[in-house]
C-alpha cells in the first residue's frame, strides 16, 4: 500500500502543470476553442515532442507504458486548464482500441503516427438508439472475402470533425444487443460514402455524426478478430471515463478555488461574500465533495493498475460519485458567483460546462450507479 | 375546503382551451413545442392576439383594462396556456412596470403609459441591477441629478433581459445625497431608451445567446415627469414589485407542462438496454427521479393555489412567495437536468443554429436534445436573479422565524 | 375551489387545540404514556363526550360525518399534543373496517360503543413477512358452515394491548398474495387460542403482536362478504395514512417552532445559535419542507373528499413527500439543538421518534413513491 | 501509488484472523452480532485478551506498550475486528487519555498511569462538556483552584459516557483568573472517581439506555500532581487530542461490515410484494440508496487510507480528520436509518428487554429489528460529539479555504 507519487510521476505532473500555468491562460484557451479547427496544432506537436502521445500505450509498442495512475495524474492538470486538444479522443479512444485490437501492421500505420502527433484519430461508438450501452451496435459491416461494406450512422463522435481515420464499432453478425458479433474496423475519413456533419460541443470541444453509406473498405480493415470486439470496447470506454473523471476532479479543484478567491472579493451588502457562514458551510461542502472525488479516484485507477486495466466495477463506483460532485460543484460555483458566472465572459461557467459534459460522457452518474450495484 | 370547479369554472376552461386552439398562431406553437428562440414580433403578435380577446392583463385590476379573474380563473387560464405551448406574455411591461404606474403613477402617466403596455404598442425593459450591485439592490450607484425640469442620469445597469427590443426602461437610480440612508435615496424613474447618452451592449450568456445587455447611460436627460410617485420612494415601490414577481416566479403551469412532456419523450427513448422494447421510462432511478419532482410540483401547485386564494380575499403574499420563488425554481432547474439526461451523449453537440428560425441544415439529435444543456446553462440564472434564493432564504428567516 | 376553513372545522380544530394546549402539557402527556395501559382512560371518556369519537363516521351510522378535511383538522391538533391515546387504532382503523364492511348488527355491536368510547379496538393486518402489503395475508381463516376457525400471526397491532375486539384480515381462499379471497373477521381478545404479547412501541404508544392457535368463531363474525375485503382494506389504510401524515404535519410545526426557540436562547461561543447564518438557513429549509407538507396533506385530504375517499394516488403523494420532510425536521431539530435533545427529558426528542414512526408506518416514504410511480 | 498488500501484510491478516477465531469470546461475539449492550465485564475480558497477545493499544508508540505497526497493519487489523464483530476498545483510557499522558504527562505520570490502562485494569472517563458549553469547549466553567498541594474542584461535568463504570475521570478545568483569555486559563487535570464529593447521575437518552451522565464536583481536593504538564496549557493538550479522535471516528471498518450484514438481511427479507421470492433487496429504490452508500464508504476508506498513509510519514492530520469526522458520521447515520427501514413495522416495538443480557421472554420481531430505532435514535449524537459536524465544518472553512 503506498499513497505516494513515484518521482516519474511527479516529474510528469509538474511537466503538464507547467504547460497549463504558463501557456495555457484562460485567453489562449478561449482563442483555440473558437478557432476553426478547435485546437492548436502547434500544442499537438509540443505534446508530441514532451511524449506525452505515448503514455498510455506499452514500451513494446512505442509507448510510455503508463499506468491508470500516470493518466490521471495527467489528466487532473489538463483538467485545472479546461484543454481543448483532443488527447481523450486520440490517445485514450482510438490509442486504446489500436493497442488492444490492432496488429503489429495496424500499429504501424495507426499507432506510431498517433504518438508523433502526426495523424488525427476518432473512435466512433456510440449511436442515437445505444444510449451508454456498447452492445447496442446497429452500424452493420458486412464481410465478403476481401471486402467489408459499411453502413450505419455514428453519434457525437469525439475529434470526428478533425480525424483522419476513424475506428468504428460495427456488427458483424447477431442481433442489436448480443455481446457477440461486435467487430473493430477503421475507416479512412474521406472514403466515399463517408458523410459527417461537424459541430462544435457545449464544452467547447469538436465532435460530428458520421453517417456511412455503403463504404466499401479492404478486409485488412478489421482490427482483431470479427464478431470479439466488446471486452476491448468495454474496457477503453472506461479507462476514457477514468480520464475524464480525473479531468472532473482538476476541473472541480479549479472551479472551488476560484469560487472561494471570489468570495473573498466580492461585496454585497458592504461586506465580502466569504463572510456569510451560510455560503462558507456550502463552500466546505463542496471541498468535501472535492476530497471524496480525489479519494475514489485514486480508488479506480490503483485498482485498474491492480487487475490489469478491468475494474468496471471499481471505476462505476468513481464515474457515479465523481458525477455527483461535479454536479454540485460546478452548480455551486455557478450560485456562490451569481449573475457574471452565467456569462460566457467568466471561466467559471466553462467549468461548469465542461463537468457537466462529462457526466453524461462514458455512461451517466445513474448508469455506473446501477452498474456498480449490479456488479 | 374542496378543490372542486365549479360549473362556471368549467364553462371558463372550454372557453379558453377553445379560444387557444383557434387563435395561438401554429408558427408560434411549433416554435415553442421544438425550443426555437421567439422573435420580438412572435411576442407582440401574440400578446395583440390575447389584448384583443381582453385577456393579456390578468393581473391588472378590471378599470385599466384587466381581467379581474378569480385566483380559479387565473390558475385555469395558466394551465391551459402551459398545456398548449403558448408563450408566456413578456413580463417587463404587463407584469412589473405596469402594476407599479397604476398604483403609484399619478393620473396622466397612467393615461400615457397603460394603453400602450396593453396594446404592446411598447416593449419595456427593466433597470434595477448593476455591475456591482447584484442582490443588494439598495446600493446601487446610478444617479439621476435633478436640472430643473430634469434628471441628468449617468451610471450603468446590467441583466437588462432582451433590452435590445426595448422602448423605455424602468430604473431605480439615486437620488439622494451620499449621507441620505441608502434605500431612502432611490427613485424610481421611467426613461425613454431613444434618449441620446443611452448605449447598450449585450452581454452573451452560457448558452451562446445575447439575452441580457448591459445599458449605459452617459448625461442622459430624463424629464421629471418620468419619476414615479416621490423622490427616495423608488425602493420601496420595487419591493412591492418583487413580491408581485415572486408570485408569478413559481412557473407552476410551465413546468407541469414541461415535466409532462418529459414522460412522454423518456417513453419514446431507448435506454439501449435490449433494443427497442426498453425505454428509459422503464428505468427504476429515472422513474423515482421523475415521480419526486410530480409530487414536489404538486405540492408547490398548492401552496400556489392556497397563496392564490389568500391575495384574493385581501391578504398582501407573504412567506409563501418567497417559498414559490425557491421551490419553483429549484423544480424548473431540475427538469432542466433531466432533459439533458434525457438527451444523453445528444445533450453535447452545441448546434444553435438549429434552433433558431430559418435553419435549414441537417439537425443532430432528436429535438428536444439540442436545447438540453444550453437551457440548463442559461437558467441557472433563475435561483439567482429576482432577488437570489439566498435573499429569499433570508426573508424567511428574518419575516417569518424572526431569526 | 376553496381553502378556507368551513366554520364547523373551525370550531373543531380551536375544540381540539385547546384540550392539547390546556390539558396535555408535556409532563401529563409523559405520565400517561409511561402508565400502565399508556393512555388516559379519562380522557378517552372526554374524547367520546366531545364527539371526537364519532367524527369520521356516517350521519346514518350516529356518527359526525365528517370529510377527509375534518380529519386532518383533527390529527394536525393531535400531532401537536404528541396524543398517545389510541384515537387512530379505533376510530380510523378499527372504525373504518367496520363503517365499511360490517353489517347493521356489527355496527350496533362494535360501531355504537367505540363512538361512546366504551368498547376497545384494533385492527389486525400486518404479518411478518408482509411488510406494506396488504393483499400478502397468510393467516388463514377456515369457514365450516357456522363456524370459523383462525391461525396465524398479526404482527405489531396498534393497540393491540388494550384492544377488547380485534378485527382481523385473513385468507380464506386463494394464494398469499392474491387480491381474491382476503376476508374480515372480528375475534374477542379473550377468545380461548388467542395470545398476545404486548408492548410499548418506540413512539410511546401501545402495540402487541398477536398470535391465534386454532381460534373457534362463529360464522356471523365475518365482516361483508367472503374474500372480498381488499378493497375495503386499502382504502382503511389509506385513511390511516393520511391521518398520520396530518398528525406529522402538527408535529413537525411543533418540533420547528421548539428548535427556533432554542436556537434564540442558548448561547455557544458567547452569541446565540440563531446569529449562524449556517444554522438559520437549514431552519429556513425546515420551514419550506413544513410548508410543502402542509400543501401535499391538504391536497391528498381534498382528492380524497372529492373521490370518495379513494385516492390511493394523491395519498402517496402526500405520505412520500411527508414522510421526507419528517425525517429532515426531526433530524435538524435533533442537531440544531445539539446534544441536549438526544436525552429522553426534552420533548423535541420524543417528536422525533413519532415523526420515524410515522415514516414507517402504513407504507414507508419509498414504497409510496414507487406506488406513486406505478399508478 | 498501488493498493497491494505485501506477503507480510498477507500473514498478518492471516495471523489477525486466526487470532480472533481462536481468542474472540463466543458471547461476546453474540452479543455483538445480536445488538445485546455489552457490559463492562465484556469490555474488560476482551482488552485483557488483546493486551495479553499485544494488540490493546494500537495507536500508542512501542516504547510504551504499543503495537509500532504501519498504516497497512492498522487497517487490516480493524477490518478483520470488524469482520468478526469484535468488539472496539473502550476509547477513553486507551486512546484519549493515554496520547495525552504519553505525550504531555511527567515521568512519575507514565509510570503511575499507563500500566493500568494497558491491561484494562482502570476504567476512564472523559469530563469535557459541561451544561451549558456544547462545542464551545473554551467557555467551560468548572474551577479547579489551587490550595497548597491541592486543586479544588467544583463544577458540573455532562455527557460523561459509561461514567457509572469508571474509575478515573480526566477533565478540562478553569485554573486561570476570569480575566485570563478564555482558553489559556485551563488546565488538564486527572481525578479519582472516588474522591470525596464527586456525584454522578445518569442521563437517559432516547433509546431509554443511561449511557450518559452528569457528573458534579463539590469542593473535590485533588493532587496537584495529577495535573498533566503546565497550568493553563489544557486547551492546547485537548485540541491535539480531539484532533486524534477525529482519526478514529470515521469508524470505516465498522461501517463496511454493518453495511454488508444489512445487504443480507435484505437478501432474506421479504418485501411483501409477492411472497417469498420477492426480496427487499430486490427492490430498485433499496438497491440504489445501498450503493450509493457504498460508494460512499468506499470513497471515504480512501481518504481514511491516504490520511494514515500521510500520518506515517510524519504529517499531521490536517482538513482530513474533518472530514473523516463529518462523512464517517453521516454514513454511519445512513446505515442506521437503512436498518430501520429494513424492519419496518417490527422497528416500532420498543422491547428494550429483549437486547439486554438474561433476556428469556418471546422476543419480537427478526433479530436485528428490535435495535433498529433504538440505535438509530441514540446515533443522533454521532453528528454532535466529538466536535459537532457544523464545529468541523467551521474548521474546513477556516484552516483549508481561509474564510
Amino acid at each position: 500500500m503506498d499513497f505516494s507519487y513515484s518521482e516519474e510521476q511527479q516529474m510528469l505532473q509538474q511537466s503538464v502543470s507547467k504547460f497549463i500555468s504558463q501557456d495555457y491562460d484562460w485567453d489562449s484557451r478561449q482563442a483555440i476553442s473558437k478557432s476553426a479547427t478547435g485546437f492548436s496544432a502547434e500544442n499537438w506537436q509540443l505534446f508530441a515532442e514532451l511524449g506525452w502521445l505515448t503514455i498510455p500505450f506499452k514500451e513494446d509498442d512505442g509507448g510510455f507504458g503508463g499506468s491508470a495512475v500516470d493518466l490521471i495524474v495527467t489528466m487532473q492538470e489538463f483538467g485545472k486548464g479546461l484543454l481543448v486538444e483532443p488527447f481523450l479522443a486520440n490517445t485514450i479512444l482510438a490509442g486504446t482500441i489500436i493497442s488492444e485490437a490492432g496488429s503489429s501492421e495496424q500499429k504501424a500505420a495507426l499507432l506510431a503516427p498517433l504518438m508523433e502527433g502526426s495523424l488525427q484519430l476518432a473512435f466512433a461508438y456510440a449511436e442515437p438508439q445505444s444510449r451508454y450501452h456498447l452492445a447496442n451496435v446497429q452500424c452493420s459491416a458486412v464481410i465478403n472475402g476481401d471486402e467489408i461494406v459499411l453502413n450505419g450512422h455514428k453519434s457525437v463522435v469525439l475529434n470526428g470533425a478533425a480525424a483522419e481515420k476513424i475506428l468504428v464499432s460495427v456488427r458483424t453478425s447477431g442481433e442489436s444487443c448480443d455481446r457477440e458479433g461486435i467487430s473493430l474496423i477503421w475507416v479512412d475519413a474521406s472514403a466515399p460514402g463517408v458523410r459527417r456533419e461537424c459541430y462544435a460541443s457545449v464544452d467547447g470541444q469538436r465532435a460530428a455524426d458520421i453517417w456511412f453509406d455503403n463504404v466499401a473498405l479492404p478486409a485488412s480493415n478489421l482490427l482483431g478478430n470479427a464478431g470479439e470486439a466488446i471486452d476491448v470496447i468495454e474496457m477503453t470506454i472506461d479507462k476514457a471515463a477514468l480520464a475524464v473523471c480525473a479531468e472532473a476532479v482538476g476541473a472541480m479543484e479549479m472551479s472551488l478555488m476560484k469560487t472561494v478567491e471570489y468570495s473573498k472579493i466580492r461585496k454585497q451588502f458592504k461586506v465580502t461574500l466569504s463572510t456569510f457562514q451560510a455560503l462558507q458551510h456550502r463552500m466546505a461542502n463542496m471541498f468535501i465533495e472535492l476530497a471524496q472525488a480525489k479519494s475514489i479516484l485514486l480508488m479506480a485507477a490503483m485498482e485498474m493498475d491492480r487487475l490489469g486495466g478491468r475494474a468496471p466495477k471499481a471505476l462505476s463506483a468513481a464515474k457515479s460519485r465523481i458525477g455527483k460532485a461535479a454536479r454540485l460543484v460546478g452548480e455551486e460555483s455557478i450560485q456562490i458567483h451569481g449573475g457574471i458566472a452565467v456569462t460566457d465572459e467568466l471561466d467559471v461557467g466553462h467549468y461548469f460546462k465542461r463537468l457537466t459534459a462529462i457526466q453524461f460522457s462514458f455512461g451517466s452518474t445513474d448508469h455506473h450507479t446501477a452498474r456498480f450495484a449490479a456488479s | 375546503m374542496n378543490i372542486d370547479f365549479s360549473t362556471e369554472e368549467l364553462a371558463f376552461q372550454q372557453e379558453v382551451s377553445a379560444f387557444l386552439a383557434a387563435e395561438l398562431p401554429g408558427d408560434i406553437r411549433d416554435k415553442a413545442a421544438n425550443g426555437i428562440e421567439l422573435t420580438k414580433d412572435d411576442f407582440v403578435t401574440w400578446q395583440k392576439i390575447l389584448a384583443k380577446k381582453g385577456w393579456v392583463a390578468t393581473n391588472w385590476p378590471v378599470e385599466f383594462g384587466g381581467t379581474g379573474w378569480t385566483p380559479a380563473q387565473k390558475y385555469i387560464f395558466d394551465n391551459e396556456c402551459a398545456k398548449f405551448g403558448a408563450p408566456e406574455v413578456m413580463a417587463f411591461g404587463l407584469k412589473m412596470v405596469a402594476p407599479i404606474i397604476y398604483t403609484y403613477g399619478n393620473e396622466e402617466q397612467k393615461q400615457r403609459f397603460l394603453p400602450d403596455i396593453l396594446a404592446s404598442n411598447v416593449w419595456w425593459c427593466q433597470g434595477y441591477s448593476e455591475p456591482n450591485a447584484g442582490s443588494d439592490l439598495a446600493s446601487l450607484k446610478t444617479t439621476a441629478v435633478r436640472e430643473g425640469d430634469e434628471y441628468v442620469v449617468n451610471g450603468t445597469k446590467t441583466w437588462t433581459t432582451l433590452g435590445q427590443h426595448a422602448d423605455w426602461i424602468f430604473c431605480l437610480v439615486r437620488t439622494g445625497a451620499a449621507d441620505v440612508k441608502n434605500q431612502n435615496a432611490i427613485s424610481f424613474l421611467l426613461i425613454n431608451m431613444k434618449t441620446p447618452g443611452i448605449n447598450i451592449s449585450p452581454i452573451y450568456l452560457l448558452d451562446g445567446s445575447p439575452e441580457v445587455n448591459e445599458v449605459h447611460f452617459d448625461n442622459v436627460r430624463v424629464p421629471a415627469e418620468n419619476l414615479i410617485g416621490e423622490e427616495g420612494k423608488g425602493w420601496t415601490y420595487a419591493k412591492v414589485l418583487l413580491t408581485h414577481e415572486r408570485t408569478n416566479i413559481a412557473g407552476v403551469a410551465k413546468s407541469k407542462k414541461r415535466l409532462q412532456d418529459l414522460k412522454e419523450k423518456a417513453a419514446q427513448t431507448s435506454d439501449g438496454l435490449s433494443g427497442a422494447n426498453s425505454m428509459l421510462s422503464d428505468n427504476a432511478a429515472w422513474q423515482q427521479k421523475i415521480a419526486e419532482l410530480e409530487i414536489e410540483l404538486l405540492a408547490l401547485e398548492y401552496t400556489e393555489l392556497k397563496t392564490l386564494a389568500d391575495v384574493s380575499t385581501g391578504q398582501a403574499p407573504g412567506p409563501e412567495s418567497s417559498i414559490l420563488k425557491i421551490k419553483g425554481t429549484e423544480i424548473q432547474q431540475a427538469i432542466d437536468v433531466l432533459n439533458v439526461e434525457l438527451a444523453g451523449y445528444y445533450s453535447l453537440p452545441f448546434v444553435r443554429d438549429q434552433f433558431l428560425e430559418g435553419f435549414d441544415g441537417v439537425a443532430i439529435g432528436p429535438d428536444q436534445a439540442a436545447g438540453s444543456a444550453p437551457t440548463y446553462f442559461n437558467n441557472r440564472k433563475a435561483t439567482i436573479y429576482g432577488g437570489s434564493n439566498e435573499i429569499q432564504t433570508n426573508i424567511i428567516c428574518k419575516a417569518v422565524l424572526g431569526l
